[in-house]
């Protein structure tokens, strides 16, 4: 095998059932909405959905930390997402992240409009700050006391930005199905040119 | 002459126009808030507030003008000069969205009727609780 | 019977109270009230904030400003202070010897050691030479594992590395064998390729053991003895690190410099001497003692004490209006301090616990226009206003209206600028001093020992106890103990370090602990109250020994501090005092002395008499 | 279940490009998105074949039907509007009337805008729909010409800093208020500070020119106690949307806004709703309606809680109506509606819209053409990096460009050149004055450097910091002690401002009659009032109506460089 770092990688997800609560208190739970990495295959900006969920899942690792993958298919809605995602979860801290790449570390005993980090702007998410999700995520789950992730700003996205937000908001919602439970996900991210 | 004719074209601005049928909550006229008046103290915070009837009044010119909903508007104001803020406050958000039960929003319009004579406010909390029941956005 | 009302004009706070007086002189105090100063103390500036705060007051007693037959002012005095800080050691690393850094998470454990080579050189390596890989952030983790299992499988021994991006354990956890990684390590360009270099990695909650040991350095580099010498210093640098890097290269090393921070000149009224500020805040404190009393004090023009003393003269001419020739330092409290910096030389973005100074200075202003304030007060209330009595002598006056206390007895008046003290002997006389040196300057220090850059937080840290918020229904406070909450705390609390505010707890974003932060805390307040303490006391007991007292009254904004009373009745314990924070009135806590000792001293001055205060009646207001 | 995301297999040669593609690929406009019509979710502008029919079936002066739905299927803004907006008197004559018949009134220059309001009262929001779908751009520039409620235009400004700087605050609305703008808005990054910049902002403003009104948005609550207190004079970020989950969501209802409403009138604060296209597709929400028929729901919510005004025109969901075909026809159809329906409009313009500067003077000129109450609901005073509303369409880089166009075109946009000595001036004393009611209230002191500086400064990175803590204590403090809009007069005195005093009890004077309560109010500089009651468009076609003329259009004519007639080697001005 010779991966690169300049080769596409290819995401498999692969179902596992419905998501148990975990119990182990090394672990987060990385919530997805309901199409990530199916219908959509990559963020607002074109950053591949398969680097994101890579980069999470690295920054986590690095930690010391595990992590489950869940689909959420009743909700597009990130708070409901990143919430019932922390409830999954053994340590209570969740991430959540839509297709368009809005990201949300959540803790199980807030309030669901509540959050320990949002990271509202999908333009403005790189792979970078995904890393760092996850690497928070991670040490929120240790105990330890993470600098938030710094929030970045450009008032010029509103005019690039606000509509296509808006499409992918509302394509993502018409794969809502309602009452559908929380589904455990193998992760499988490799080469292309593997194949 | 009485306030009861007022003509938006001959009478508005009041400040300006008809300045005699204005008073302060606590009753001077505007040509007692002067500079001298303030720096001695004789007039405070209180009385640059606009009272129950100054509202009455711009209700007149607002519906003469052909705006009634403005005037309405005017009206509740009026009966609302009379609560504090916190009450006012208070009632604002019980009309949120699932933030009453139907029993307390009619509470609320009785006690708007029984200690403030707000029948106008009492109404639109009312008109407020039949549409929200209907529309299941009253408090489970 | 008159209504007199007594104010005190303090630098940051007016007090007042209000109160009748019978024909007896008999006194029956019946209000207080506080607020801001307004503007320069002594000014006529200070006039609207003493209207603000007389009128509380008077509204409180249910009175009016007619009612009122006297107002009594005290003499402000006009001092203020101003603070200064310079770092006068630096750590430099030459020739990029060493990393020693802490990642949070390296990979791997245990110590290589190996030559320098860049992860892409390795495939051109021949098997059998052990190797150090040095792995850019351009380097996906994958891809250095691949490679370095690649380079093992030929038999080229990798035995540690050195990365630039967070990935030690992404790299760790894919590799065939497992070798210590530092990771995070931000300039690794920089670190020279071809030298011999050693990696060390210790297991968690441990450090590591070879590489902070200059015989265990000797060892893995075949040192003798002069080289061992020589690497001491990198030894000692990287005690308690969990992580490591040493690479020996030809003139490697590493230095703990001061930093030439100028002389400071100290001119006593009777004779003058220098002090190298690098020296340290003992031996600046040792040689203001020499000189005492203090007449002015100058800084080395060119070097950082000379900056130092000329902000500090800058900042108080442009406070005061005064010339800035006119003046005169009377006083200086020097101060160690840590301050973290970055390394220079560093490759991992480093930092140093360096060494620092801190100087507060007091000025002692011409006197301000008490008379054109008098003159306003008067214009404003149409009441008579006299100014009365020397600041100190009311001080003392209001404590000892404090139960249980007697004369002689001393008084330490605790406030943001200055620390003051007075003493009343047996026969009444009166003898103060003005120190530099108080509550902002420990609010600096806590801000600077910290690296917080946030003088508010820094503010409240220093007002507040500590707590973690270990859930988002308890925090664990600084004491050990557990607090429960039935509503969550706020979310931006979670998992952190907070300080429990009057307005709740404020998350402290940083990455010290609890303990740490309780400790640079205590330390500021020591360093600066307990010091101060003692050293004001020196000046204004008589002979200067502090058995001579028997009673000392702790008084202003700091004394209501939850922890400098206890820091100070502790220190001065050893001296047989009895110390503890003054209750004016017996209800008033640490405020409004010098407002009661004004009413205090009108009482008895009218009545003719010269009796203590102790013989009026104090009845606890309502 | 198991999915791939496609992998391209090699790196393919680029075809190639052309010169010209490339200089157009790089072209700002090019940084702009724009999207696709989609209107079964509601992505689309103006013209969507799930729109209702208009329709209206009154049965003993109630509303029993509605643009094709019953009442007993009312949601609650269907029963709001029926119950509220619309004239049922007026309603079956009024839509018995054609949408192009309607629409000819509203363009026709003969048909008095009284005539006009005598129909519009009795639409539904279909039908006004219908109406503005059959009018173009210039047709409906046109109507608001006629429509706009108050005869004089007039313009808003933001004054905000990004440091929460109110020395800064203070001046650059000195500054704006000179320039012409009549109101102005600020807010806050650190919501903390809002005392002292509300202060500054009131200070400033009457430095610059007396009367400006000024505002602080803030959450319900603190915004109102500001008000209350005298210390800001209106409102305006009062959010009404149009579908009944989106109004959920915002937390609210018709009811509670219209309480809302009367609660401000009662304390004597002017206050508009606001709403804009494009906020409920961007939720989600849209109910598969255009971005245009839901915004009149929005329109005729406001006029229905007797609100006198409504800043619209997309705000700040621009981004969106700004992507689709025809988005920037229908934000103007929005704007227009308004008027229609006797609301008082500030007319959006009031955030980033474009990366090209054609494109935002093209989205400018259908509201400055014509002219509305308040061109902009927020022309940014401040360099954008230190606008905390995420930037505007215009900011101060833009001014000498506005005042050319104002007189290349000899229309009013309500702004003029003030020569840099003014200005200075201005900013100068603004500063002071607000340095004298710092010392006076016993604030954190203003320094003459700060007062220096910011004299000549362009934005917050041009200033001294201040003490942040000890500017927060002393917010604290304005709260704690219940001060209020008469302290700021006592401190101007004090300090030596008598004039400004004079000017700011003056604006206070108005709280009591409740004058500027009334639609399109504004105070002139003569502390008068000024609204759609005294000063009534009455534009009836050329010749008629507000044009800039005599000491007004000589003023226009001023810019920063005028080679002079006389002297052809000097310039005038």
């Amino acid at each position: 095998m010779n991966a690169t770092t300049t080769g596409k990688r290819v995401l498999e997800l692969t179902e596992r059932g419905v998501a148990a609560p975990g119990v182990r208190a090394d672990e987060i739970v990385i919530g997805l909405s309901p199409a990530f990495g199916d219908f959509f295959t990559k963020t607002i900006v074109d950053i591949p959905l398969a680097e994101v969920l890579r980069e999470v899942l690295a920054g986590v690792e690095e930690q010391g930390v595990r992590a489950r993958v869940v689909r959420f298919r009743h909700s597009a809605d990130l708070a409901v997402i990143a919430h019932r995602a922390a409830a999954l979860s053994g340590s209570g801290i969740a991430v959540g992240i839509l297709s368009r790449g809005t990201t949300m570390i959540h803790q199980k005993d807030l309030v669901r409009l509540s959050n320990l980090e949002l990271f509202p702007q999908a333009p403005l998410m790189d792979t970078d700050t995904f890393r760092k999700v996850g690497r928070n995520a991670a040490q929120y789950a240790k105990g330890e006391s993470p600098q938030p992730v710094p929030s970045r700003n450009d008032y010029m996205a509103r005019p690039r930005w606000q509509a296509k937000a808006a499409l992918l908001h509302i394509k993502e919602t018409e794969f809502i199905r309602a009452g559908a439970e929380p589904v455990e996900l193998d992760v499988r991210i490799r080469a292309a040119q593997a194949e | 002459m009485t306030a009861n004719d007022l003509d938006p074209r001959h009478d508005y601005p009041l400040a300006t126009r008809r300045p005699e049928l204005l008073r302060t909550p606590t009753g001077k006229t505007l040509d007692e808030i002067t500079m001298a008046a303030v720096l001695a103290g004789e007039v405070t915070a209180e009385d640059l507030r606009i009272t129950g009837d100054t509202l009455r009044l711009q209700a007149q010119i607002a519906e003469s003008a052909d705006r009634p909903q403005v005037g309405q508007n005017f009206r509740r104001a009026a009966e609302l000069t009379a609560l504090p803020d916190e009450k006012v406050l208070a009632i604002y958000n019980a009309l949120r969205p699932r933030a009453a039960t139907k029993q307390q929003l009619l509470d609320i319009a009785a006690e708007l009727e029984r200690d403030y004579a707000a029948t106008l406010c009492a109404g639109l909390v009312r008109e407020a609780a039949a549409v929200y029941e209907r529309r299941d956005i009253l408090a489970p | 019977m008159t209504l007199v009302a007594g104010v005190d004009i303090g630098n940051s706070t007016t007090e007042a109270c209000a109160a009748e007086i019978g024909a007896d002189g008999e006194v029956r105090y019946l209000s207080q009230a506080l607020g801001r100063t307004s503007g320069v103390k002594g000014t006529t500036e200070n006039v609207v904030g003493v209207l603000g705060v007389l009128r509380q007051a008077l509204a409180a007693a249910g009175a009016s400003p007619a009612d009122l037959s006297l107002v009594l002012v005290n003499e402000a005095t006009p001092v203020i202070s101003g603070l200064a800080m310079e770092t006068i050691t630096e750590t430099i690393i030459t020739e990029s010897t060493m990393i020693g850094h802490n990642p949070r998470t390296p990979g791997g454990i245990g110590l290589g050691v190996g030559t320098v080579v860049r992860l892409a050189d390795l495939p051109g390596r021949a098997p059998g030479q052990p190797v150090i890989c040095v792995i850019d952030e351009t380097i996906d983790f994958e891809d250095a594992a691949a490679a370095i299992n690649a380079a093992t499988a030929r038999g080229v021994e990798v035995t540690g590395a050195v990365v630039q991006a967070d990935d030690a354990t992404l790299i760790a956890n894919r590799l065939d064998r497992p070798i210590p990684i530092v990771d995070e390590v931000t300039l690794v360009r920089k670190v020279p390729l071809g030298m011999l270099a050693a990696v060390e990695v210790a297991e968690h909650g441990r450090t590591i053991r070879t590489l902070a040991n200059s015989y265990g350095i000797a060892t893995v580099f075949g040192l003798d003895a002069e080289q061992t010498r020589m690497i001491a210093p990198v030894a000692r640098a990287l005690v308690g690190n969990r992580s490591a890097v040493v690479v020996r290269t030809p003139a490697g090393d590493i230095t703990d410099r001061r930093i030439p921070a100028g002389r400071l000149t100290l001119l006593g009224e009777q004779a003058s001497r220098s002090v190298d500020v690098d020296a340290g805040a003992a031996e600046i404190m040792a040689t203001a003692r020499r000189v005492a009393p203090l007449a002015d004090a100058a800084g080395e023009p060119g070097t950082h004490v000379g900056g130092m003393l000329s902000r500090v003269r800058d900042g108080m001419s442009d406070l005061t209006g005064t010339p800035l020739a006119e003046i005169r330092i009377r006083d200086v409290l020097a101060v160690d301090t840590f301050v973290p910096q970055r390394v220079t030389g560093g490759l991992a973005g480093e930092f140093a616990l360096e060494n620092a100074v801190a100087l507060a200075a007091m000025v002692r202003t011409s006197k301000g226009p008490m008379e054109l304030l008098a003159e306003g007060l008067r214009e404003a209330l149409g009441v008579a206003v006299r100014i009365g009595g020397v600041e100190a002598e009311m001080a003392v006056l209001g404590a000892l209206t404090t139960p249980g206390t007697g004369r002689p007895v001393a008084i330490l008046d605790l406030g943001g600028g200055s620390t003051d003290a007075a003493v009343a002997t047996a026969e009444g006389d009166v003898v103060s001093v003005h120190l530099a040196g108080a509550g902002d300057l420990v609010t600096k220090l806590i801000d600077a020992e910290l690296g917080l850059d946030n003088l508010e937080l820094a503010e409240e840290i220093k007002k507040f106890p500590l707590a973690k918020a270990e859930s988002f229904f308890h925090l664990r406070l600084e004491d050990g103990t557990v607090r429960f909450f039935d509503t969550p705390l706020p979310a931006d609390t979670f998992a952190r370090v907070v300080v429990l505010t009057d307005g709740g707890p404020q998350p402290i974003p940083s990455r010290h602990g609890m303990d740490r932060i309780r400790q640079v805390r205590r330390e500021a307040k020591r360093k600066v109250f307990v010091v101060n303490a003692v050293r004001a006391l020196e000046q204004v007991v008589p002979g200067g020994n502090l058995r001579g007292i028997d009673f000392v009254v702790v008084l202003g904004g700091s004394a209501l501090d939850f922890e400098i009373p206890n820091l100070i009745a502790d220190s001065l314990a050893e001296y047989g005092v009895v110390c503890g924070t003054g209750n004016v009135r017996g209800t008033q806590g640490p405020r409004n002395a010098v407002a009661t000792g004004l009413v205090a001293n009108h009482a008895r001055t009218a009545r003719g008499g010269t009796g203590d205060p102790e013989a009026e009646s104090c009845p606890a207001s309502r | 279940m198991t999915t791939m995301s496609a992998a391209a297999d090699g790196q393919p040669v680029p075809p190639r490009r052309s010169k010209r593609t490339e200089i157009l690929e790089n072209r700002p406009v090019n940084l702009d998105g724009f999207v696709e019509e989609w209107p079964e979710v509601g992505m689309v502008a103006m013209d969507s074949p799930y729109d209702p029919e208009p329709s209206l079936r009154v049965s003993d002066g109630v509303i029993v039907e509605m643009d094709g739905r019953p009442r007993a299927e009312f949601d609650f803004l269907d029963q709001f509007i029926a119950d509220h907006s619309i004239d049922v008197a007026a309603a079956p004559a009024a839509m018995a009337r054609s949408a192009v018949e309607i629409a000819h009134l509203l363009v026709n220059p003969q048909v008095s805008r009284d005539e006009v309001l005598a129909v519009s009262r009795g639409l539904t929001p279909a039908k006004l729909l219908e109406v503005v779908k059959t009018m173009n751009v210039v047709e409906m520039m046109m109507a608001l010409q006629k429509m706009r409620a108050r005869r004089t235009p007039a313009n808003q400004a933001h004054s905000t800093s990004a440091r929460d700087n109110p020395v800064q605050v203070a001046a650059d609305a000195a500054e704006a208020a000179l320039r012409g703008f009549r109101e102005l808005e600020t807010t806050l990054g650190v919501v903390r500070y809002a005392p002292l910049v509300a202060i500054a902002l009131q200070v400033g403003a009457q430095t610059g020119k007396p009367g400006v009104l000024t505002q602080c948005a803030l959450e319900e609550a603190t915004e109102l106690e500001l008000g209350m207190r005298g210390i800001t004079g209106y409102a305006e970020t009062i959010s009404v949307y149009g579908t009944e989950p989106v109004f959920c969501d915002g937390d609210d209802t018709p009811w509670s806004k219209a309480f809302l409403a009367s609660a401000y009138a009662s304390r004597g604060i002017k206050m508009r709703f606001t709403s804009g296209t494009g906020s409920e597709v961007q939720m989600g929400n849209a109910e598969g309606k255009s971005m245009l028929y839901l915004e009149i729901r929005c329109i005729l919510v406001t006029k229905g809680a007797g609100v006198q005004g409504l800043q619209n025109g997309s705000i700040s969901c621009i981004g969106v109506p700004g992507a689709v075909p025809a988005g920037i026809r229908a934000v103007l159809a929005e704007n227009l509606i308004a008027s229609t329906v006797d609301l008082e409009c500030a007319s959006g313009n009031d955030q980033s819209f474009s990366h090209s500067d054609m494109r935002r003077t093209a989205r400018l000129l259908p509201q400055l053409l014509p002219g509305t109450d308040f061109v902009c609901s927020g022309y940014s005073g401040v360099p954008n990096y230190d606008n905390m509303f995420a930037g505007s369409n215009l900011d101060p880089e833009d001014y000498d460009d506005w005042n050319v166009i104002q007189r290349d075109l000899q229309v009013d946009g309500a702004l003029r050149h003030v020569p840099e000595a003014e200005i200075l001036a201005a900013r100068g004393r603004a500063a002071r004055a607000l340095q004298g009611v710092f010392d006076y209230l016993g604030l954190p002191p203003i320094t003459d450097r700060e007062i220096e500086a910011v004299t000549y400064a362009h934005g917050s990175e041009d200033l001294p910091f201040r003490d942040v803590l000890e500017d927060l204590k002393g917010a604290q403090s304005v709260m704690d002690r219940g001060i209020t809009g008469l302290d700021i007069v006592k401190g101007l005195e004090a300090g030596g401002f008598s004039d400004i005093a004079e000017t700011l009890l003056g604006v206070l004077r108005h709280r009591v009659s409740g004058d500027l309560l009334h639609t399109s109010a504004i105070l002139t500089p003569e502390l008068t009032t000024l609204s759609a009651v005294n000063d009534a468009n009455d534009y009836a076609g050329p010749g008629t109506g507000y044009r800039p003329t005599g000491a007004r259009w000589e003023e226009m004519k001023r810019l920063r460089h005028v080679v002079s007639a006389r002297n052809p080697e000097e310039e005038v001005g």
